[in-house]
């Protein structure tokens, strides 16, 4: 089999056409669409666009399949016992909302404990934080190591309390450190807890197998896997899917209406209130589709071999910070210039048309346990290029001059 | 009125539909004859009483609503059904199906391709964009009336 | 100024040269796209795809700057007070959830009155339906009159009830019929509620004015006015939002997150958690941009030019029962053969490529107050032509003549 | 230390600014050389005493924290400023901001058009990508210290 020819690949996004002096750190934000994704969505527009389910006539039916087939396509690629175990949502934190609010009204009673890790993404610490409040249910938090890993000592402590749910990102959005998803799931499992992972960067480092992996939940968003925005994945067990309560009622998922009494259809439909995002859903579909034409294996190689090289080169600047560890990390470098503000550094490379994110990013409890206040997140996708590592390095050498001045 | 005086009826009408009426459909050359055949079937089928319609006998999936009942002729290992639809199109193309699976064994349910057979009539183009309505949902319920292994 | 050009009109969306076949009279349900949308969103895919909010670098400022946009130009067609008082939700669903829900823990108290009336579709009736039961509060509806208008009289007599809120659709998606929206509204807050219009159909009818209008709420989806699937828009007052508990958490909705305390960020970005649809937002922005070239007077001159036709042809057909009037219609006609199921009719216009909807569309409760068991829906768009409603006029009385043979 | 201490000390470093900054900013041919200068500038301000950081002076919309005082000098209708920030692009800009605007009347504030000084600044460029940070907030949260007609 041939490498991994990352030219190819990054001529089939027409981004990199467009802004061909940018250099886009950005992934751990927002990815960019191949051509396979943006074509998808216009020909359905173009050719089928009908609204789906319960539609008398063809195009609907049309339209209908072309939905549950992208249903099915991302069940497959998840391999989910069921493509109704893959419920549209609107992203990863709609996905991880209707989670906590689903179990908040089924599973969990005042008193009871949640696990949570100290380097979540909001999304997966407010939505809990919100229901648990008016639920009286309480919230663990493990802590990390030293070398800003989950403690798995701390971990299995926590576990002893009984915790009734325990939710935990699969690849942290800061640090890009890849968890031990599948020890702790196995771990959660055995003492009693409904797991839930925020695969929102896992999905794009690999292709999760839900059976093998056996969580209960696994959440991500389209936007960040080369899809479109507004759509996302919530996949569940059956059996814990049926155990949530939907979020949101209206059309479709509703099997009869009255103003005594409403019953509800069954799933995916129970969870998918209203007109889903159908292109949205062809799109990630597709998007799916078209990176299954690579091999997961050399791409990951691509982006482990650009992590090495940015890592070397960080080596040679003076006064870099480095907070993610390059053992187990799926590509993304949180780093500062020692005693500089990260904004400051990140409008630096921004003048030099280097897209890097700076700051907080959705995740404040990681850095108030690391006191710190932010940092520069360099974050690599597949499309990124030797020449993106270097020019990255060269522009973070100029900004430390200038800072340092 | 017992499910046992309904098969009685209802099998006469369906060795008529089998013997004339599919094919009539085969045959049809444009859409029009064939759905005025269709629309006919329905009516060949003896309605089933109000009062046996039990919630638990709807088929979801359905537009409309269609009710299906199933016997079991344990002795001869032989599946009968029964059924009624509010829409003439769906009662037609179930009354088709019937045609097709009543009287089989569990072994014969089970291997049971309504799609082929369908094809085989002709009326594939309808089937396939039946998603939506309650005809694979349908083929699904008869199939599962078929004693797990 | 010359009149309204349907051909030019029509020309202008890719699916009528793609499916040139079709009579697409399912407008209710969805609206097909023309260039001008479908361009703009493959244009910020292109061209400024990044993630908005918080981005160090100008691909996310610009990506901001374009999704602010958007919530500008919509706010502006609106004539809403402040382009914050946008909100941009996955679809008039999800806002009328977000109300319902988020009334339910400020407004709303166990023994309040809500009031709805009995042509709701399902999305404006279940999201109150499910939090009146958790919070006690009591669901009143208005009946309806002979001739399937909102009864005004009792509307008056339920206000008398004191009900904290009302909520009601500008137009019924069965019936097409355009309610008093501004009298109602009127009497509403004289009454002291506050008021919530479902404009899914509404919106499509004409350019709603909120300052005008002056309801506290107002919520509509982009895919029925020529936008993108997933996303719709939730206006409010200022006041009113700023009364509301958000139904989502997560990121940018918050303004700083701890394990003890989390506070909420000002609007709309306390209302819309998570990374939004941005391309959706853009291509909705377009939508409205692109629909403002055309005078509306024009558009529904060309509309009721239709409507007329249709209602002639109808009354030459045969037991055909119709539950629409003619007067005060939007543009949808809800209808039956006498005698025969609706999905009959549907089907056998589907066979003629004439795509209607049937079934009960999503408004069980008005079905049951009809004792109808469904009806057959024409819902026509701008982009209709004379020759669609002749179609369709002789695809009905082929159908007919088939179930009556 | 009070504010008025603190405005004592700041407004003979505006005044350096002024006179000698501002120059080499607008005289600067590169990127690089515009921010070598604006960096210097944060500096030359006064630090705030982390104590008068009071959580209501924190301007949102800021990615780093920025910290704004104000004082009217009503007998001769004069605003003066004082701010830190965490941030030292942020602060450098701000100085420029204070030096511009400090010693205003409110109807000179009220007219103050940001916009337009940093373009003859030639500071224009950066400004229109500060949407995101909190530039633009600075400028609205001064403006918004002018008492209303
Ligand atoms: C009156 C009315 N309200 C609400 C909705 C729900 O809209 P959506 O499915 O886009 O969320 C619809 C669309 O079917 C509608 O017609
Ligand atoms: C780990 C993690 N979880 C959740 C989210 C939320 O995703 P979205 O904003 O697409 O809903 C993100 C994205 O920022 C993330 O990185």
């Amino acid at each position: 089999m041939p490498g991994f020819d990352v030219q190819q690949f990054r001529q089939q996004f027409a981004f990199f056409q467009q802004q061909p002096n940018w250099v886009y750190l950005d992934n751990a934000a927002t990815m960019h669409k191949p051509h396979a994704v943006l074509d998808a969505v216009t020909a359905f527009y173009q050719q089928h666009n009908s609204n789906v389910h319960r539609g008398a006539h063809q195009l609907s039916q049309q339209a209908t399949v072309l939905f549950e087939q992208a249903r099915s396509n991302i069940a497959g690629y998840l391999n989910a016992a069921h493509p109704h175990e893959v419920i549209f949502t609107s992203g990863a934190t709609a996905a991880l909302n209707q989670i906590a609010f689903g179990l908040m009204h089924t599973l969990l009673k005042p008193g009871d404990r949640i696990l949570l890790t100290q380097l979540e993404h909001h999304a997966n610490i407010v939505p809990w934080q919100l229901h648990c409040q008016r639920f009286g249910v309480i919230i663990d938090v493990v802590p990390l190591t030293a070398d800003h890993g989950i403690d798995l000592v701390a971990y299995k402590k926590l576990l002893a309390l009984g915790p009734k749910a325990v939710s935990f990102s699969h690849i942290s959005n800061v640090l890009g450190h890849i968890q031990p998803v599948a020890q702790m799931v196995a771990l959660a499992k055995a003492a009693g807890a409904v797991t839930v992972i925020d695969g929102a960067q896992g999905i794009v480092y690999q292709q999760p197998d839900m059976q093998q992996l056996d969580c209960d939940f696994y959440v991500f968003s389209g936007h960040k896997l080369y899809g479109p925005t507004g759509i996302g994945v919530l996949y569940g067990k059956t059996l814990w899917l049926d155990r949530l309560t939907p979020i949101f009622a209206g059309g479709e998922m509703i099997d009869t209406v009255s103003f005594v009494n409403t019953t509800f259809n069954k799933l995916p439909f129970r969870l998918e209130a209203g007109t889903p995002n159908i292109a949205g859903a062809i799109g990630l579909s597709a998007a799916i589709s078209w990176l299954q034409k690579y091999n997961t294996n050399q791409v990951q190689q691509h982006k482990s071999l650009l992590l090495k090289e940015f890592y070397n080169g960080l080596a040679a600047i003076k006064a870099i910070d480095i907070l993610s560890m390059p053992v187990h990390n799926a590509g993304i470098v949180a780093l500062n210039v020692r005693g500089e503000h990260p904004s400051d550094v990140a409008e630096l490379l921004n003048q030099q048309q280097v897209a890097v994110r700076s700051g907080q990013h959705c995740a404040m409890p990681l850095f108030s346990y690391l006191a710190q206040q932010g940092a520069v997140r360099c974050s690599f996708a597949a499309y990124n290029t030797l020449d993106d590592v270097n020019r990255c390095l060269l522009a973070l050498e100029q900004a430390v001059e200038i800072l340092t001045a | 009125m017992t499910l046992e005086q309904l098969l009685a009826e209802t099998q006469p009408a369906l060795l008529q539909i089998k013997q004339q009426d599919l094919a009539d459909i085969t045959a049809a050359k444009d859409w029009q004859s064939k759905y005025r055949v269709l629309m006919q079937l329905g009516k060949k089928l003896p309605p089933v009483p109000e009062k046996m319609k039990q919630p638990h006998l709807l088929v979801k999936g359905c537009e409309s609503r269609a009710w299906l009942m199933h016997y079991h002729d344990k002795a001869q290992d032989k599946h009968f059904f029964v059924l009624d639809s509010e829409a003439r199109i769906v009662k037609g193309l179930m009354a088709i199906m019937l045609c097709l699976v009543n009287g089989m064994t569990s072994a014969e349910l089970a291997k049971f391709d309504l799609c082929h057979k369908f094809d085989q009539l002709n009326l594939k183009p309808y089937l396939s964009q039946s998603r939506g309505n309650g005809l694979t949902a349908m083929a699904e319920r008869i199939k599962a009336c078929c004693p797990a292994k």
